[in-house]
């Protein structure tokens, strides 16, 4: 995956990104290579990827947002982000793998080619990013599978303890198809537009985390604050649960970051340390913050920090040092902080579970600071030829292309979801919490 | 003096609190209370099993207060409490006929 | 007889049992309550939400004890339950007409 | 009026309902307590910690009556609330002065 | 593992189940092979699948019954579950593998030849289906052990808020030695009774789950139901529990797949992938038909889905595609929807936490709808000599087979451990709950 | 790792502990071996190993702890150990990996050779225990990285609920400072003072249960007992969060213990078995133990038997036999249970969360028990030149040299703290718990 990203960070690497080589022969014609090698440690280590990032969605993703809500809605969350995994995953099958990836040489587009798989065998295998090492295709496809599933769960955050169930699947599976599968293609086919301009984005900040981040954005101001917000007690009905997912989540984001390697080798060693100590350099750095600012330093911040180094270390984890890494991670904390605890007050905006304060703007951190730490001064791996103003321009232009796109485009489908389902519950509904009214049952009883 | 018990939707909580506030009455004690009464509860299904739960929650406030202020704290939970809709709650008043602040010993009306 | 309300400090609870043991009173009903009075809450940041909780966990007591034991009880929880600090909670004695025991239906001071 | 409180087993609520409601008696408020009496508590052990704890999980119920069916409702509790066995609670009757309806202001018996 | 069911499914396959080869030379008298190879790829993902395994008992399943259940008894299941893996290891190395695989060419039992693993060191090797490539036997030992370890504990749910805690341990133990070891000898060693009948079985449908569940129905119909069923409030005392261990069943259940592949190889990703689609597609089954039928999708409903589609899958996940994992996945739902809803309540046993309603039926659902969906037309990996109708007999055989040693071994060996410890605690106990009397403690505190 | 306890155990392995391959002909000089082999199964094995450690931590251990403690009091543990693993990971690339592994040939330190992981690269390779095998050193010095980020973290258990968060961040620095990462370069660096002694322990039940394990015990000692300690009602808020945070302990520890083999071979698979059967004895041991003593078996019984277990079978598990582990697990949680139940209370010190009862007391029965049950004649894997006594004598020398360093110096610095910002925090504070004054936050709400 991420071929484009990686092109210039390792020139050996195939540019190729998903190659089905079910008759041998047939790549003969072009390179006449040696057989193509399965590793089974490559695929034992991608293997555990995929459920390294399904542990991220389930409980992982789902326990983190379901602790900082009130016990009322907690199980609208769990709900949505267990439909949401399981609607993509149906689709990817159907047609989102071969809108993705279905090996179309259209830079938006991956065609029709791969609808219900077609064609996938047990013999199919995917290129990596080391010329003649493959994994089988059914690998590659579970493994880019789960990062579907995932990303529209993280936009529900955001207009979290309001919106109707309804709303939420049917926008899942819209916004898959007309912003995720689209973008996915674009920054990782090896026909996609950010591709060949040449982004790094190593795990997907740009796919996953931006795109989503923005989306839920543009949700959140639809469909408007939550009742009673800036006044009632919203306080998160249990943080223990709330650590329980993002500790899950961090986990988890090894198979995300790591995986992405497609690689069990020393560049997959890399992406591990930094995605430990860009962590725990932003867990530092939120709690360091919150301790000069307010006094204090709270779990909930050492979470979030958590959070916000995960993610701006996604795009980066390949190319930069871990000393660099430490510093993204504590940098995409301060101005996620400033995000989540000024911005959003300043503009009224009801972010509940900072999707955007978090993923959409660590997300952005961490695309320009792969510019900067990826170069070999500050400890990346880049070399003599590399020029941080030039990349710093391309990773901007992806930034905004994305950004630009997934605006659009979720202000449009949340517009028809609106008119089809409508976003909101009830005033009522939304007073009594979503629990009982909208899925039947209480979370707790004694 | 009198104790007062007031039946409420848990949300109309923090409403009452200031209303009463405004009248010079600061001291209430909360119990988080499940009510039954004419507003339905609701049905739970878990997989073959449904439950009809018929409580719902509400917030029990006890307040003692000086015979003087009594009517006008009733008046103020009833206007502050009121959605008008069924389940708002209730008010009772007791009879109250002597009030301990333990911290200082002090009795009666200068206790509440 | 009398129905005594009782609210104090949580941590005091087992004192306070102990103290009333020692007068041979045995029957009690605790309930965990929030209370709103002199003693001010705290504040609690949530990232960018910060919320002000005026209410403070307390635990309340009732007891139907008979008249003549009243005072007694009165002064024991009263020593027992004080800290000196505000915030030690209230005690309030209402009247009590009648008390049955489910258990043989006894009634009256008996059934206490 | 009555105010009548009683504390029963916790596993009596849904009888103890029932028979209230068929006496027509709808408005109640219920509590979670624990109780303390003759009923021994348990004792609990956590690696080397011993704990005893005496209080026992009650279920408390607060009821509004009409004079005219408070002894009718004392004795439907006393019935459906019984088993016989030690911690089966007590009924507590106290006077109650007035009672308000929140949604409407209606006062009185009809509020009840 | 699984080796006859596999035959037919890759007529490569080495057909021996367990050899070991401590003295090499030993091999190369029958077919002077290439010395075996140990691939240390396919070493790193067993022994990942065998956490999983482990990770599916403690804690998934734990919190899955344990959520389920309400506050009073949450205890006695998390102890229960954990006191069986424990016991159930200990057996397995003192005489369990022994009786399942232990050498001996009886059809039902494996012998007396390892018992306390004797003969084991370092270099035993056991086979894999693909000739000359082994894994360390400690690691196939340590994998099946998990197995035994976790499939006594699903039974437990059928009877749960009544049980006495010594009679689950007592019969836990029983039941492995009369009922599990026999059948997992009968199923996956080479020797086995029904591994020489050809039924497919990838992952242990009928030795785990049909196994389990019918003994589960037995047990919850001779111990009666709990006190005030049908009346009282019994809710899930913690969804969120419940969905914490239904997720981590999830992830955990592909150790219990895909480690059955043996090896790291393309077999193993489509075994992966088929169980991420089938649950994907019984999760979605299980809540349109709830909002069908209820007009509302619970969460719990979803889990239930989820753990269906699992069961579902796991003797089908290695011969079947993708689209056709996500039909078995809904169907199963469907079918197990209307014995959980329906059928119980129709016949009034109390299966607490629906053991046999979606273990017991979701098994047979998934035994039998393997004959179907590895059809090559239908998407399976059988070619044209390959018959539904004939292997659907395999199948059903095989069930009927399975549900009748298991019916009536569990049957009698409910009524000796009643006879001797007792099957049910005193009435008092289960009305205060079976934590405090049973292990002196109470769950939660303030 | 643990190369010095491994030699005498696997003759063949090379003793080197870590070497940079960073030129290959600097290493041909000496062996002219073949070029070093970089196997991706022992990548992949490793990386998982990595993530497990990490997961021990986070969440394990946070919800092991914090399941204990009252609710009032649970994120200052939550909080403690997030902290401190962020804390850790962060100095362990500044100094700590340099002072433990720098390169020098003190027998105490490692010297300043990498600080800030100076010229680690990509093509940098740490030996394992096989001659010309070796893996990535940036995977090397992550996976100790994890051991170092959860170490200080297991101490805080001993003095919850009453301790300061700034003493416990500043003492964790210190501690690791001047305690672990001199006794980690003691047991583990191939010049390291306890290596070279012969002493045996696999996967660091010296270096982090017993150094752990004695800190605590000073730390509360110190630190004095909890307010209303013996008398208040101090039960443990929520036994299913402590049963969860005990299994996701165990799942994490075969990445510490398995992964202490750095090859994904049949040792690894020995080292697994090992740890799954020893904790498995240990839980049926003090369910057991408790049965008899006190008619029931608790649930955190057998949790504390599971952790007791793992501590026990730590310095084991590379050299010992499954039956000789089921035996060395009992024997811990025996000892373990005396230590928890009675001694504790004659002495009066109060070990919060009997740190010092299961690590340390486990840790120092794991050290002895390994000199016996690696015998032959008890399973274990050495040879006839193997005499129990002689080892036991090492072991015994290496537990003491361990406990009177980690002990002097945990108390030292323990005043240190003291006089700098305080141990304790004030009385008013411990009574209305930690979490609120200390980090401005409550764990539940409804
Ligand atoms: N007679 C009563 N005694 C005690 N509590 C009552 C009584 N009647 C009502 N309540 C409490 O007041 C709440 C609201 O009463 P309900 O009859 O539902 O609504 P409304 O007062 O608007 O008709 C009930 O849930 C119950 O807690
Ligand atoms: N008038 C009152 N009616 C009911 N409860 C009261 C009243 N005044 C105080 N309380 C209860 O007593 C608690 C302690 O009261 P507070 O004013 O804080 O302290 P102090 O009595 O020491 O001045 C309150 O939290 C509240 O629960
Ligand atoms: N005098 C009392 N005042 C308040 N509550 C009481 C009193 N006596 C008993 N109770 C409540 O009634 C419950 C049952 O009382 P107990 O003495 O255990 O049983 P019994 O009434 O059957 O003798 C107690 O747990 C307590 O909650």
């Amino acid at each position: 995956m991420n071929s484009g990203v990686f092109k210039s960070a390792r020139p050996l690497a195939a540019a190729a990104a998903v190659l089905a080589f079910s008759v041998l022969p047939a790549l003969a014609q072009e390179t006449t290579p040696a057989a193509p090698i399965m590793d089974k440690g490559d695929v034992a280590w991608m293997m555990t990827s995929s459920l390294l990032v399904l542990f991220m969605a389930l409980p992982g993703l789902a326990l983190f947002y379901g602790g900082l809500v009130r016990a009322k809605n907690i199980l609208s969350i769990l709900m949505q982000t267990t439909m949401i995994a399981a609607v993509m995953m149906v689709v990817w099958v159907v047609y989102g793998y071969s809108f993705a990836f279905g090996g179309s040489d259209n830079p938006f587009f991956g065609g029709f080619g791969k609808l219900f798989l077609s064609g996938v065998t047990l013999e199919s295998m995917s290129a990596t990013f080391t010329s003649g090492v493959v994994i089988p295709e059914y690998l590659f496809i579970t493994f880019q599978m789960t990062f579907a599933a995932i990303t529209p769960a993280l936009i529900i955050g955001a207009f979290a303890e309001r919106v109707k169930f309804s709303a939420v699947v049917l926008f899942s599976v819209l916004w898959a198809t007309f912003v995720y599968f689209p973008v996915a293609h674009m920054v990782w086919d090896a026909n996609g537009y950010l591709f060949k301009m040449g982004a790094i984005d190593f795990a997907g900040g740009t796919v996953v985390h931006i795109n989503a981040g923005i989306a839920a954005l543009v949700g959140c101001i639809m469909i408007g604050p939550r009742k009673g917000y800036g006044k009632d007690m919203m306080a998160p009905h249990s943080l223990p649960l709330c650590l329980i997912g993002a500790s899950i989540l961090w986990v988890g984001w090894f198979g995300f970051n790591v995986g992405s390697n497609l690689e069990s080798n020393a560049g997959a060693t890399l992406a591990m340390i930094n995605t430990f100590v860009a962590t725990a350099g932003a867990i530092l750095g939120w709690s360091l913050i919150e301790t000069l600012h307010r006094g204090k330093a709270s779990m909930l911040g050492a979470a979030s920090g958590m959070i916000a180094g995960l993610v701006a270390i996604t795009p980066a984890c390949g190319t930069i040092g871990p000393v660099g890494a430490i510093a993204l991670g504590a940098l995409a904390s301060a101005i996620c902080y400033v995000f989540v605890s000024a911005v959003k007050n300043r503009f009224g905006y009801d972010d509940s579970l900072d999707v955007f304060g978090i993923h959409g703007v660590g997300g952005i951190v961490g695309a320009l600071g792969t510019a900067i730490f990826s170069a070999g001064a500050l400890g990346g791996i880049k070399g003599d030829d590399y020029s941080i103003g030039a990349q710093f321009m391309i990773q901007l232009t992806a930034v905004v292309i994305t950004v630009v796109w997934t605006g659009v485009a979720s202000a449009i489908l949340f517009k028809i979801v609106d008119l089809i389902v409508g976003l909101r519950v009830k005033s009522e509904i939304e007073t009594q919490g979503l629990d009982q009214p909208t899925h039947g049952e209480v979370a707790y009883h004694s | 003096m009198k104790y007062v018990i007031a039946v409420i939707k848990p949300f109309k909580l923090e409403e009452v609190r200031e209303a009463l506030g405004g009248l010079g009455v600061q001291g209430i004690t909360v119990t988080e209370v499940k009510g039954h009464g004419r507003q339905r509860g609701h049905t739970e299904f878990y997989r073959g099993a449904e439950y009809t739960v018929s409580f719902v929650p509400k917030v029990k406030l006890e307040l003692a207060v000086d015979e003087a202020i009594a009517d006008k704290v009733i008046e103020a939970i009833q206007l502050a409490g009121q959605t008008g809709q069924i389940g708002d709650g209730k008010i009772f008043v007791l009879p109250l006929e002597q009030a301990v602040r333990i911290r200082t010993g002090e009795t009666g009306a200068a206790a509440l």
